[in-house]
């Protein structure tokens, strides 16, 4: 297998067939929060897309190059955590600056990213897996595409559903939570889609 | 036929039930006891009476008229005295009163005096307001007034007159009659029409379904001198009357979104409007009559009649041999026609301008409520027959959650409500009262919303007047103490640190002890003084002993 | 006259709700007869079963949002639902997997959105997924048409089968891969096309039952094409998107890959195309965006079934592509009259 | 250990330099959301909501401090804008604020018994009311918001609030009664 294909392979494998959100449930609580309007669907997933690819390169950079060689693995974590809050409160600002209707809409869900599972969770995984720098940077950005695609869809739905006539017990998050169930049903079809 | 058709996107092919109404040809209605002129017959402001209870008036004599530019006048539609100027039931979908004045009619039909002077002459804004003192209003149904709008088309210049003789909806046949027996009148309305508004060329749209109208306008056309005028053959499909849709078949281009005709240079007038305005115009008569369709399978036998704007429609349904079943209350009475029409609250409504056809229904034919409707499947047949090409399910669900902003967003304001998506809808969902209630609900939050942004700007005026008002007291009270200064240097300035309680304290003192130094006045006294005031004295005592 | 406030348009419509279940309905039956024929009755007790059970579930759930009983449950929805759902079963599979299937299809797919015309998910597919997944070798064991196996139950049998009343003896006479699954287990030993075509199980076109089968659905597909209950965006678009994969990779290498002919007459992509696919619920509402939904269905069946891990991608494929449906509809909305990017 | 220290501070130090540089590069003024804020509030400047006009509770909105549901001229329709707005849940009306009238109210006064006090023109936050001292004052009935506001301060009680005289063009198209009522009456 050329080097070439096997990216392509894993990129498809970490976007499609083992979802970030729909069949690793990480990163639910923005995924169920910020799912009301598309518009705030889209700026989120991009807001997260750059603080996850960020923080998987920076994630990797201060494992191999400052933990490895002092042996401090087991700082891994906080490492980590302080990585992504920095690039979490750097893309604060900018958004803050940039466009500051998104910033208010989003709200809370802005600063909430650093504690969002996902985030973290690529970091850890692509220490776990091995990745070499290249494939941690692929894994966090085919994450966060996965997480992206996934949101804005659901926001899609759930937008639709709002206008239907959901029986009053399970109207708001319980239907989005069903909604959520039901893609990730879909999702179990493409298991096996990539022997990774 | 020289020019190429063009076809628009949906509409509908049904069946167009008028040979009932036609077989009579036009018939003259005789006057009825009372007629009910409502001061409101168009869009735009309200009128106010111009005569008062008791009030004798001729027929054509005006009675109601308002300042604003977007308004008609009401003229009396027979000699009679005004018996009453009240609230009595118009015709409107909400079934509510409106203000009427109503005229016992005398009998004697006597009409003002017409002066019919030389019109060649006039210029194009003497004859719009000929026009508009005529009280006429577009008579296909949007009773627009037509003054305003000649004005607002000669401003921006028209380079095509089209007139609209499609008549597309089912069961109304008053512009076909129309067409066959005043074909000369329409004629030269068009001719004034030409002379006001100058348009390159003139194109009078008529669907095939009326072979006899399109023969009569061609013969008149030919006998007039009128140029550049064609008389064109459209295929018969709902809503091909449209005024949007008539644009695009008859020239293939299309008004843009949120723009009306005249900005691209195109003027849509009815048939009818231009015989209201060849009888202004020649015999200075105002618009008091027009013709209206009876017709559905409720009534005796249907027709076409020219009727006395004012007349109740219980006096058109008596002339038309009355119900079939004679229980009114079985009957649907429907104003327009079954697919942009209104059901009427009661027969005792009069006609007005608008009122181009009644349709008596029986009960069952046409449902009276709705009863159950099935839930949308997105089977999106309403968006194959949608003549604005819009979306009637997504503006359907926006309308039900109340979403105004999605509803704009899905073009809610380009729907014509010609009722295509709920004739074909299989879950029977009545889409256009959605819609209706949804624009009216989106126009109540424009109007709050325009009312407020003017509060706003009330409020800042309000407050900068109250802030400059502040400056300007410091200022004048800062000069005058400047100038106090200069009058009177030696006064040191005031700016010495006093306590002003302490200063207040030793000013009530002082004043207490002026107050004790003075002499009081029942000190140093002269004698006689003593006498009378112990004579006071014992007065007084000797009334306290008395009494006891 | 009248108290409650109508608008126009005053005018009985002419095609209702009932009549395009029926058309649907109909077109169901000849499929269904050549199943029967080729597989006896087993199907035949699936869909009775389902339909009962699906009209018990509505008026259940109709009861508890008291709404009104007789005219929902007159739509037939839920009968097409079932019947769709039933199809998918194997042949004889017991009685507690079609009402587990059933009352997951009603409650979760449709009435939790708020019945017909809310579901974003095809009711039938989410049944069966829900089955596929949590019941496996039920949801496998499917049968050798008759006229292989020589072995045939009447009625009365099957019916007692599905009740756990009747046992077979041969058992493994009767059981075996459809063949999809064959060709499925033949890519995994990666053996070449021709090996795995020689098994019995393998006909003309496709298997040997199911190719007329899947000329039962063709049928149907075209009555409802002529009957306007679908309009042909969908059907269409889903053939081609599978079509385009299929001949393209099978000039690739001819070895290994089965030929397009193959997938269109195989496994349930026919009914999935006419029936499934088209559920107007479900599906996108524009012209343009029915192409896309339909386009993307196809591919997705492709891809399933070539690298993915169950033989039939045709209802994962269908809930991936409703997944997208209110994204579709967003971006894909038709130019106004008098839009701006006029085409004068 | 001391390593491990060591490289944890100089790490946050680093990431803190980075921070402090963007916080005043991408330095923000000011708050335009407040804007957008108030233009959705009915301007009446009544101070039902506890804060002394639309302006100054659009700011608490902005910082949080308030919820979106104590404006009783805004009725629902406000609340539901604020939401979509702030991407919110949809409250229901606070009632104890006062409630929300369908039909607006607008103040008139009774010519008879105004004394020309000019108190309630004074207290008028848009200048809806006309008048000088010593004579008869009345309302621009177009201009008023129904506030309220000049109600406390008439001495002789003069004023009273009516709702605005509703023409047959202000009638609305109601929504068709839902399927089930019309099923019962049969």
């Amino acid at each position: 297998m050329p080097p070439m294909s096997e990216y392509l392979l894993l990129f498809i494998g970490t976007v499609f067939v083992n979802n970030i959100v729909l069949v690793k449930f990480l990163g639910l609580c923005p995924f169920m929060g910020v799912s009301r309007k598309i518009e705030t669907a889209i700026g989120m997933s991009a807001a997260t897309t750059f603080v996850l690819t960020l923080s998987a390169i920076l994630s990797y950079i201060i494992n191999s190059w400052i933990l490895a060689p002092l042996g401090l693995e087991f700082l891994r974590t906080i490492a980590f955590i302080i990585a992504i809050a920095a690039v979490v409160n750097f893309t604060e600002m900018v958004v803050h600056k940039t466009s500051p209707l998104l910033y208010n809409v989003l709200g809370i869900f802005l600063p909430l990213i650093t504690t969002n599972c996902a985030v973290l969770g690529v970091a850890l995984i692509n220490v776990q897996d091995q990745n070499n720098f290249l494939q941690s940077a692929i894994y966090g950005f085919g994450a966060a595409l996965g997480f992206s695609l996934v949101l804005i869809l659901f926001a899609a739905l759930r937008e639709r559903v709002n206008v239907a006539d959901v029986p009053k017990p399970f109207q708001g998050s319980a239907i989005g939570l069903i909604t959520a169930g039901l893609m990730s049903l879909a999702f179990m079809g493409l298991t096996g889609l990539v022997k990774v | 036929m020289s020019i190429k058709l063009h076809k628009f996107h949906g509409g509908l092919h049904t069946e167009d039930h008028k040979k009932g109404s036609l077989i009579s040809g036009l018939q003259q209605a005789t006057l009825p006891a009372q007629l009910i002129l409502p001061l409101k017959q168009h869009i735009g402001d309200s009128n106010k009476p111009l005569v008062s209870v008791g009030d004798r008036v001729l027929r054509g004599q005006l009675i109601a008229d308002s300042s604003s530019a977007i308004s008609a006048p009401v003229h009396a539609s027979s000699s009679g005295i005004v018996s009453e100027i009240g609230a009595r039931p118009v015709p409107h979908p909400s079934g509510q009163s409106d203000l009427c004045i109503v005229i016992d009619v005398d009998g004697k039909d006597e009409s003002i005096k017409q002066k019919t002077s030389p019109i060649e002459n006039l210029s194009g804004a003497e004859l719009i307001d000929k026009i508009q003192r005529a009280g006429i209003v577009g008579l296909g149904g949007a009773v627009f007034p037509t003054a305003a709008k000649l004005a607002r088309g000669n401003d921006l210049g028209i380079k095509t007159l089209i007139i609209n003789g499609a008549e597309c909806e089912p069961y109304i046949t008053c512009d076909d009659t129309l067409m066959q027996n005043y074909a000369a009148e329409v004629v030269s309305g068009i001719a004034y029409l030409q002379c006001i508004l100058k348009p390159e060329n003139t194109l009078i749209g008529i669907e095939d379904n009326k072979p006899a109208a399109i023969k009569s306008i061609q013969l008149a056309i030919e006998k007039s001198p009128l140029s550049q005028t064609e008389v064109v053959s459209i295929p018969t499909i709902y809503p091909s009357g449209g005024e949007k849709q008539l644009i695009k078949i008859l020239t293939g281009k299309e008004v843009p979104a949120s723009k009306l005709a005249f900005d691209i240079g195109l003027f849509c007038q009815n048939v009818g409007t231009c015989v209201a305005i060849t009888r202004a115009l020649e015999h200075d008569q105002a618009l008091i009559s027009r013709i209206v369709t009876l017709s559905g399978n409720g009534i005796q036998n249907p027709g076409n009649w020219e009727v006395w704007l004012g007349t109740p429609v219980s006096h058109l349904i008596e002339l038309a041999g009355g119900y079939k079943i004679n229980q009114a209350k079985s009957q649907h009475l429907v104003m327009g026609g079954p697919m942009m029409g209104f059901s009427l609250s009661s027969d005792a409504v009069p006609i007005v301008k608008a009122s181009n056809n009644i349709l008596v229904m029986q009960q069952q034919t046409i449902p009276l409520t709705p009863g159950y409707h099935d839930e949308c499947v997105r089977c999106a047949k309403c968006v194959e027959v949608c003549p604005a090409q819009l979306l009637p399910q997504q503006l359907y669900w926006q309308a039900r959650a109340k979403n105004h902003e999605r509803s704009e967003e899905y073009h809610l304001f380009d729907c014509i409500e010609c009722g295509c998506c709920a004739a074909v809808c299989p879950s029977q969902i009545p889409l256009v009262q959605y819609y209706r209630a949804e624009k009216s609900e989106i126009r109540t939050a424009r109007q709050a919303h325009f009312k407020s942004d003017r509060a706003r700007l009330r409020f800042e005026f309000r407050e900068q007047r109250l802030l400059l008002k502040k400056q300007q007291d410091e200022e004048r009270r800062r000069l005058k103490r400047e100038a106090l200064q200069k009058k009177n240097p030696k006064i040191p300035d005031r700016k010495v640190e006093v306590d002003p309680v302490q200063a207040a304290l030793e000013r009530v003192k002082a004043r207490k002890q002026t107050q004790a130094a003075e002499p009081r006045n029942t000190t140093n006294l002269t004698p006689e003084q003593q006498q009378q005031i112990e004579e006071a004295d014992a007065r007084r005592r000797a009334a306290r002993e008395q009494p006891k | 006259m009248t108290s409650v406030i109508v608008s126009s348009p005053y005018v009985s419509p002419s095609k209702s709700l009932r009549q395009l279940m029926i058309n649907v309905i109909i077109g169901l039956v000849p499929g269904t007869l050549a199943y029967i024929w080729f597989f006896g009755y087993g199907v035949l007790v699936n869909i009775i079963l389902a339909i009962g059970l699906a009209l018990i579930f509505e008026a259940i759930v109709l009861k508890l949002r008291d709404k009104p009983i007789k005219p929902h449950l007159t739509d037939f929805s839920a009968v097409v639902a079932a019947w769709l759902f039933a199809l998918c079963l194997p042949m004889n599979s017991p009685w507690w997997l079609v009402l587990i299937g059933i009352g997951f299809c009603m409650i979760a797919g449709k009435h939790l959105y708020g019945g017909l015309g809310f579901n974003p998910f095809n009711p039938a597919m989410v049944g069966y997924v829900a089955l596929l997944i949590s019941f496996p070798k039920e949801m496998t064991t499917w049968y050798l048409p008759q006229v292989i196996s020589g072995q045939s139950l009447s009625l009365i049998d099957s019916l007692a089968y599905s009740f756990g009343l009747f046992e077979i003896e041969h058992w493994d006479a009767f059981s075996s891969a459809t063949p999809l699954d064959q060709y499925k287990t033949g890519l995994t030993q990666n053996l070449a096309a021709s090996e795995i075509f020689q098994s019995p199980v393998f006909g003309a076109l496709g298997g040997v039952g199911w190719e007329w089968i899947a000329g039962g659905w063709l049928i149907g597909g075209f009555w409802l094409l002529i009957s306007r209950t679908i309009n042909w965006h969908i059907p269409v678009a889903v053939v081609c998107g599978l079509l385009l994969f299929a001949t393209g990779r099978y000039f690739l290498d001819t070895a290994t890959v089965a030929s397009p002919v193959f997938h269109l007459f195989s496994g349930s992509i026919i009914i999935g195309a006419f029936f499934i696919a088209t559920d107007p619920v479900t599906a996108a509402t524009t012209n343009k965006g029915r192409i896309y939904y339909g386009l993307m269905i196809g591919m997705l069946v492709y891809i399933i079934r070539s690298w993915g891990g169950y033989p039939d991608g045709v209802a994962f494929a269908v809930l991936l592509a409703n997944m997208c449906v209110p994204l579709i509809d967003y971006y894909t909305q038709p130019r106004i009259y008098g839009g701006q990017d006029q085409d004068e | 250990m001391i390593v491990a220290i060591l490289t944890i501070s100089l790490m946050a130090g680093l990431f803190g330099l980075i921070l402090g540089y963007a916080a005043i590069r991408f330095k923000v003024e000011g708050n335009p959301i407040v804007d957008q804020i108030d233009a959705l509030l009915p301007q009446t400047q009544c101070g039902q909501c506890t804060y002394p006009g639309c302006r100054p509770y659009a700011e608490a909105i902005a910082n949080g401090e308030a919820p979106i549901n104590q404006c009783p001229p805004g009725g629902q329709a406000t609340i539901v804008a604020l939401a979509g707005l702030l991407d919110v849940e949809v409250l229901e009306p606070n009632q104890e604020h006062g409630e929300h009238h369908d039909i607006p109210l607008v103040a008139i006064i009774d010519e008879a018994t105004c004394i020309g006090c000019t108190l309630c023109i004074q207290a008028c936050p848009v200048d809806a009311i006309l008048g000088s001292a010593k004579h008869m004052h009345t309302v621009i009935a177009d201009e008023c918001t129904g506030c309220e506001l000049c109600l406390p301060p008439c001495p002789v009680d003069c004023i009273d609030m009516v709702p605005i005289k509703q023409s047959i063009d202000d009638w609305k198209w109601p929504l068709p009664t839902l399927s089930e009522e019309i099923v019962h009456e049969h």
